[in-house]
């Protein structure tokens, strides 16, 4: 245990947490989504980003950017994360409607019982991670230096980066976004009220195939936002990488309080937190160990998570 | 009842399907080669597919590199390769390596790369009798187990920490070193060595988890700067290494990384970008590619398209200690594994004698260190000699 | 639930096999234990017999990984079948058993028992059986994806504690685990290293125990009980059903076979190591459950060897020039797809389930 | 929902107020509580005592009180939403009073497992059916008649004498409720797929395995047509016959008359009659709260 080493770094470690726990959540929304309206844990959630992490790098591909390529200049840099968002936006939305439309519609038609769709989500997780592990032959894949990581606030030993600022920022942009549409809009409120009661919604002329597409849609998109965070801030992705973020990213949805966006924001930061605690406490090694020692924890007080189930009914 | 009799057959198709995709298996008996000492298989061992699948596929290349060669100078088939696929896992190893043994073609065996692997793979090989030759499998205790036929052409974990802390301690000078690893059995054994010979000089240490299982590495990342290590020393492969080093020079991290021969590799350097790689420092039980290697590192690059990785040239070695012994007749297990027992071979990357427990003679262990250039190669550096 | 009132006993409920006497169910179920004992030798059988074994991997080897996953699947099906408990950790009791073999056997151990491999099973099904119940006693209350979560959780903290610990040897792991007894006529072991044949009758037996037990207890007041529950657990307790003790024998029962092949994995193995008990592997087990015909023993036992045989055949395959082989994942993936698009039961459904599902249809249809 | 908590500290000073208020249970009766003629009852089977129960800021029950004597048909009426199956809830241990005791036979039942409850002598049945709808009719009652069986997993797993003998038992006892109830040529069918008349028997049946010394019924008749009620009716009244006591929750005015035969009224969660049909009939506060509703509404 080694307590100074936390107290000295709590600063930097903090800020690091936070900064993971963005993209952790903007990952979870997904989850959260999809649960809320549906009740499924969309497994193949993990490999919507994981396409993301690959399409904004290929899109740099083509303008001659790699991992090796020189910092381009500031009005070249935003171009590119723009163009490198709407790659990743796109494919990973294009690819969790695929999911939605090839393993859940058919069941849904057939009306399964929810492990098959839990099953079908696994098949194609491991269809589409495997699929891309033997494209790039399992090899890693370096992400071009767009952003050279620069101090903009220095507080005690504590130093903000710009990019932390960036993948914060653009987190909490993206969130309040989402949770203005799903609250304001009248699409939105299509998802709300299939969420509560998918019945009601249909009698009341909600189209809840529609709303289907649309919620795996938005997830999709906030993963590929996630996704283009995830590159600038890891630099390296590979065929696993969807897998592992996405077991954080359900644990921190059900933290939270699975189908509450809110929820995933708070599961997610939380989420952050702990694991570089943890790793600065005991050694990155139990990093995973204490974020599920936390969740237990969290469930056995609050069994619907921190924030409780609020996109949808609350179950009895 | 139709219904259900429908389901029945539905269910059926579903798996007649799958077994008629399997159908049309690959055939691997090719015309039998003619000429003295021919007709017989030499089998690589190791993973070619899964998330261990890099290490095991630069090896099988470089294997299946010398035999290509050596058959292109017969001018037939005279050897053929066989390739079995253990995903590097050990619970996958025994059912296929039983499969190895009940081809009676199978002379010698290249592998199994990994450590693991081996401790699951190698009572079977004892068994059967067929000699085995580790490119790579590293774990010390390997050779104290009592099996006839294991060899490995590298040398094991206790050869390569002493001259790592050599280089750290003589070379950089460094004076606060920063140790972490995989908890792999390799890269934690590496590690351990390491730390005990810096002894004060380590500051502090941590570990990570293994490939594929961790890429936000910003709490290692945050130990190490406020350590204020200027060497860090990662016992662990190149995968997580390049995330580590790329992570580490965006924090903005200025010192060098070390590491072990799973390391040496230009996966490293492609995943954290030349600029940010350049300086690395990697130890390997081998020697610096000499003439001879260069020629190895154009024959491999035009046949596969790719440069060769780590242990793709002790493999190519491996598989010419075997091919040798088989031109000079020794076409049963028992005479190879006798012929390997008094081989003395020059290869493209060290020069291989076997003590009796299989282990490379260690008079010949040359340990040398390699630094990844701006180019991202990886060159030699200087050869390690332990104060 | 057979003999007495059998004509009233749902009729129903039952398939053409479950119509005909018992003799001749007997004599069936006989004839089919006795093809299961000869399948190490299937591949003898002109024409189809090749087509059948795998190639790359030792066909008894194969056989016995079949075994394993049969058994592990019986074990889930337990759990998530009948007692309706999701449970995407399950490894996690595999892991236990087979760690606890290690621990009593090898001779890497610091406990330095170095027990035959025999004695150390009794011990390793009553530790992981403790286990599940010092899980499922604090999680049970919670609901059915939380439930999954912290299963999934419950197992990667097994992994990393087997990981990182200095007692459970991490990926140096344990090795010398001794084979199980006896001698043949020439005195060689029955259990060596080269044949996986004897391994895989084990297996087999042990599974054929396990279905006479499991088979049992659903056909019980134990069966009824976790059938209330799955169905309507607050009716279930208001009708008397004590639905947190039937959850926790189930949690029980299900660790108890899960470690049953930890044990004999561990005895067939010889060397164990903490990269074995991945998460991905519980999944796995999880999806042959369900597309096996989760609730149904035949369709467990059915998935169960799927998720094992279909990545095993398809080594060294090959299609239209290219090699099947690399693919054989992503395959694998696609077929899990197929089955549970063509079959949302699963491929034997259980009989309930499969009239449950055809209920539902005849509710969705008019749309 | 979840269980009513305290968030407040008013809320809390407020409820242990209220507890104050609830006398001791085994004290002697107060005379300023005329209305719970608890002690001097040597019949009481069932005690509600001033029972309340919150939900947020919503009560459900405001102090309710009534007590069921042994052998009678107990009517619980009054109109959509008044609290009855709230009521029916807090006896069978789906929800926990905010305040107030429940004694059943002597013993409380707050706080007690539902299980616990059913083992002790109350069954109930619910509004909307609430079958094992892919077991059959007989697994239905089987499931019932476990609740005194004493067969352990062991037991079942190794087929031990208890299991044969209880499965027997069991068995022939679940025949012979499903005779009773009339639908005995149903046994061996799903119970999705009986009628919906059947289904209702069936719960019966069910509720009756398990050996009830109380049987509550929620809304038995709801749904059924007239020639159905009157059939129930019988069956109730057989029930009773054989010594169990019926709580019967009920909004059709003319059923309850019929066959009870005492009666409690509540609504918006308060009682505000109690007595025989005729007493209760005559009742202007009664009369009121139907007025305007239909009886037979559903």
């Amino acid at each position: 245990m080694n307590f100074s080493g936390l107290i000295q770094d709590f600063g930097p470690l903090t800020i690091a947490g936070l900064t993971q726990g963005a993209i952790i959540a903007l990952f979870a929304l997904g989850y959260t989504l999809v649960y809320g309206v549906l009740r499924l844990i969309n497994f193949a959630h993990s490999e919507v980003f994981l396409v993301g992490t690959y399409a904004c790098l290929i899109v740099w591909g083509f303008f001659g950017l790699d991992q090796n390529s020189a910092t381009p200049g500031m009005g070249a840099v935003i171009g590119y994360l723009l163009i490198g968002l709407v790659a990743a936006i796109l494919i990973s939305g294009v690819t969790a409607l695929a999911v939605e439309v090839v393993a859940y519609r058919p069941l849904r038609r057939r009306n399964a019982p929810p492990l098959a769709f839990l099953i079908t989500a696994i098949g194609a997780s491991l269809f589409i991670s495997e699929v891309v592990g033997v494209l790039t032959h399992r090899n890693q894949r370096g992400v071009p230096n767009l952003i050279r990581p620069t101090d903009v606030l220095v507080i005690g030993n504590m130093h903000i980066t710009n990019l932390q600022i960036l993948i914060i920022g653009l987190a909490l942009v993206s969130m309040f976004a989402l949770d203005q549409f799903i609250n304001r809009s009248r699409l939105g409120r299509g998802i709300r009220a299939v969420a509560q009661n998918p019945d009601a919604a249909a009698l009341m002329g909600v189209n809840k195939s529609r709303v289907i597409m649309l919620v795996f849609l938005v997830g999709g998109l906030m993963a590929g936002i996630a996704a283009v965070m995830y590159d600038l801030k890891i630099g390296v992705t590979r065929f696993d990488a969807g897998f592992i973020l996405g077991i954080e990213a359900f644990t921190a949805a059900v933290l939270g309080g699975i189908g509450n966006l809110r929820g995933a924001l708070l599961g997610g930061l939380l989420l952050g937190l702990v694991q570089v605690y943890a790793a600065s406490l005991l050694g990155s090694e139990w990093l995973r160990a204490a974020a599920f020692i936390i969740l237990v924890l969290i469930l056995l007080f609050r069994p619907t998570g921190l924030l409780g189930e609020s996109l949808g009914r609350a179950r009895a | 009842m139709r219904q259900v009799l429908a389901r029945a057959i539905g269910g059926v198709a579903i798996i007649g399907l799958l077994a008629g995709s399997a159908a049309c298996n690959k055939d691997t008996s090719s015309d039998t080669a003619t000429g003295s000492n021919c007709g017989y298989k030499l089998a690589f061992f190791g993973a070619l597919t899964g998330s261990a699948a890099n290490l095991g596929v630069n090896i099988s290349q470089g294997f299946e590199l010398a035999i290509n060669q050596y058959n292109e100078k017969k001018g037939s088939t005279c050897i053929e390769v066989a390739k079995f696929d253990s995903q590097g896992a050990a619970e996958v190893a025994p059912g296929v390596a039983r499969s190895l043994v009940a081809d009676k073609k199978i002379i010698g065996i290249v592998g199994p790369p990994f450590s693991g692997e081996s401790e699951a793979a190698m009572p079977i090989f004892d068994e059967a009798g067929i000699p085995a030759v580790s490119p790579s499998a590293t774990r010390v205790s390997l050779s104290s187990k009592g099996w006839k036929v294991f060899h490995r052409a590298v040398a094991n974990d206790d050869a390569q920490g002493p001259a790592a802390a050599a280089y750290i301690k003589d070379t950089l000078k460094a004076e606060k070193v920063f140790v972490a690893d995989d908890q792999s059995a390799y890269g934690a054994g590496l590690a351990d060595v390491v730390k005990s010979k810096l002894g004060a000089a380590v500051v502090a240490s941590d570990k990570t988890e293994g490939d594929g299982k961790q890429a936000d590495f910003s709490a290692l990342v945050q130990k190490v700067q406020s350590s204020g290590a200027t060497a860090l020393f990662y016992g662990g492969y190149y995968t997580n290494a390049g995330l580590i080093r790329k992570q580490l020079t965006s924090a903005g991290w200025k010192g060098v990384l070390l590491g072990g021969d799973g390391m040496k590799d230009p996966g490293l350097s492609k995943a954290a970008g030349n600029a940010s790689a350049a300086g690395t420092i990697v130890t390997c039980p081998c020697s610096p590619p000499e003439a001879a290697g260069d020629e190895f590192n154009t024959a491999f690059k035009t046949k596969w398209g790719v440069p060769a990785g780590t242990y793709s040239d002790v493999a190519y070695d491996a598989a010419n200690i075997f091919l040798q012994g088989i031109e000079a007749g020794n076409t049963t297990h028992e005479k190879l594994n006798e012929y390997l027992s008094t081989v003395n071979y020059k290869g493209i990357a060290n020069t291989y004698k076997f003590t009796s427990t299989g282990e490379l003679d260690p008079t010949l262990i040359k340990v040398w260190a390699f630094k990844f250039n701006e180019a991202g190669e990886n060159v030699a550096d200087q050869e390690i000699k332990i104060s | 639930m057979s003999t007495a009132n059998g004509k009233t006993n749902g009729r129903a409920m039952r398939g053409l096999f479950g119509r005909q006497p018992v003799a001749v169910r007997v004599l069936v179920m006989v004839l089919v234990a006795v093809a299961a004992y000869m399948l190490p030798y299937v591949g003898s059988i002109p024409l189809i017999g090749p087509q059948i074994i795998t190639q790359g991997i030792d066909w008894p080897s194969a056989l016995f990984n079949m075994s394993y996953y049969v058994l592990l699947a019986l074990g889930l099906n337990v759990v998530v079948g009948y007692a309706g408990l999701l449970d995407l950790g399950y490894v996690g009791f595999f892991a236990v058993g087979a760690y606890c073999t290690a621990l009593l056997t090898s001779p890497d151990s610091i406990l330095k028992t170095e027990w035959a491999w025999l004695y150390s099973i009794p011990i390793a099904l009553a530790i992981t059986m403790v286990a599940g119940v010092l899980l499922g006693w604090p999680t049970l209350r919670l609901r059915g994806d939380y439930l999954a979560i912290v299963t999934l959780g419950f197992a990667e903290i097994i992994r990393i504690v087997a990981t990182s610990t200095d007692i459970l040897r991490g990926e140096r792991g344990f090795s010398s685990i001794p084979h199980p007894p006896g001698e043949g006529t020439d005195g060689k072991p029955i259990f060596g290293v080269a044949d996986a044949t004897p391994y895989f009758w084990l297996g087999l037996t042990v599974i054929i125990l396990v279905i006479l037990g499991v088979r049992n207890l659903d056909r019980s007041r134990v069966g009824r009980s976790w059938l209330a529950i799955r169905e309507d657990e607050e009716a279930a307790e208001i009708m008397g059903v004590r639905t947190f003790k039937y959850k926790l024998w189930a949690f029980a029962i299900g660790a108890f076979i899960g470690a049953l092949g930890g044990t004999i994995w561990a005895g067939n193995q010889n060397f164990i190591n903490s990269a074995t008990f991945q998460l991905q592997f519980s999944i796995l087990v999880l999806a042959g459950v369900v597309m096996g015909g989760s609730g149904n023993i035949a369709g467990a036992i059915l998935g169960g060897a799927l998720i094992s045989y279909i990545p095993d055949r398809l080594r060294g395959i090959e299609a239209g020039g290219v090699d099947l082989y690399e693919y054989r994942f992503a395959i694998f993936g696609f077929a899990i797809i197929l089955i549970m698009v063509l079959r949302p039961q699963g491929l034997i459904p259980s009989r309930r389930r499969a009239m449950e599902l055809k209920d539902r249809e005849k509710e969705v249809a008019p749309q | 929902m979840s269980e009513p908590h305290i968030e407040t500290p008013e809320q809390l000073d407020e409820a242990n107020a209220r507890r104050a208020d609830v006398p001791i249970p085994t004290g002697p009766a107060t005379e300023e509580e005329p209305r719970s003629g608890r002690p001097a009852d040597p019949d009481a089977l069932l005690e509600v005592d001033d029972v309340t129960l919150r939900f947020g800021g919503v009560v459900a029950l405001n102090s309710v009180s009534f007590t069921l004597r042994k052998g009678e048909i107990f009517g619980l009426i009054g109109p959509n939403g008044a609290g009855k199956t709230t009521c029916f809830n807090a006896i069978t241990g789906v929800y926990r009073p905010t305040s107030g005791g429940i004694r059943f036979q002597g013993e409380s039942l707050v706080g007690k497992k539902r299980h616990q409850i059913t083992t002790s002598g109350i069954a109930r049945t619910f509004q909307n059916v609430r079958l094992f709808p892919e077991m059959t009719a007989l697994e239905n009652v089987m499931v019932g008649a476990d609740a005194h069986h004493k067969t352990s997993v062991i037991s079942a797993l190794f087929r031990l004498p208890r299991h044969w003998r209880e499965e027997r038992t069991g068995r022939a006892r679940s025949l012979e409720l499903l005779r009773f109830v009339g639908i005995e040529h149903r046994a061996g069918e799903v119970s999705r797929n009986l009628a919906y008349g059947e289904q209702r028997r069936l719960e019966i049946a069910r509720a009756l395995a398990t050996n009830p010394t109380l049987l509550c019924l929620d809304e038995p008749a709801a749904g059924f047509n007239p020639a159905e009620k009157v059939d129930l009716l019988n069956l109730i009244k057989k029930i009773r016959d054989t010594g169990v006591t019926v709580l019967l929750i009920e909004h059709d005015m003319r059923l309850v008359m019929g066959v009870t035969d005492r009666i409690v009224v509540l609504e918006f969660g308060k009682k505000i009659a109690e007595g025989t049909p005729a007493e209760v009939r005559d009742n202007p506060a009664v009369i009121a709260a139907y007025l305007g509703v239909p009886t037979d509404a559903a």
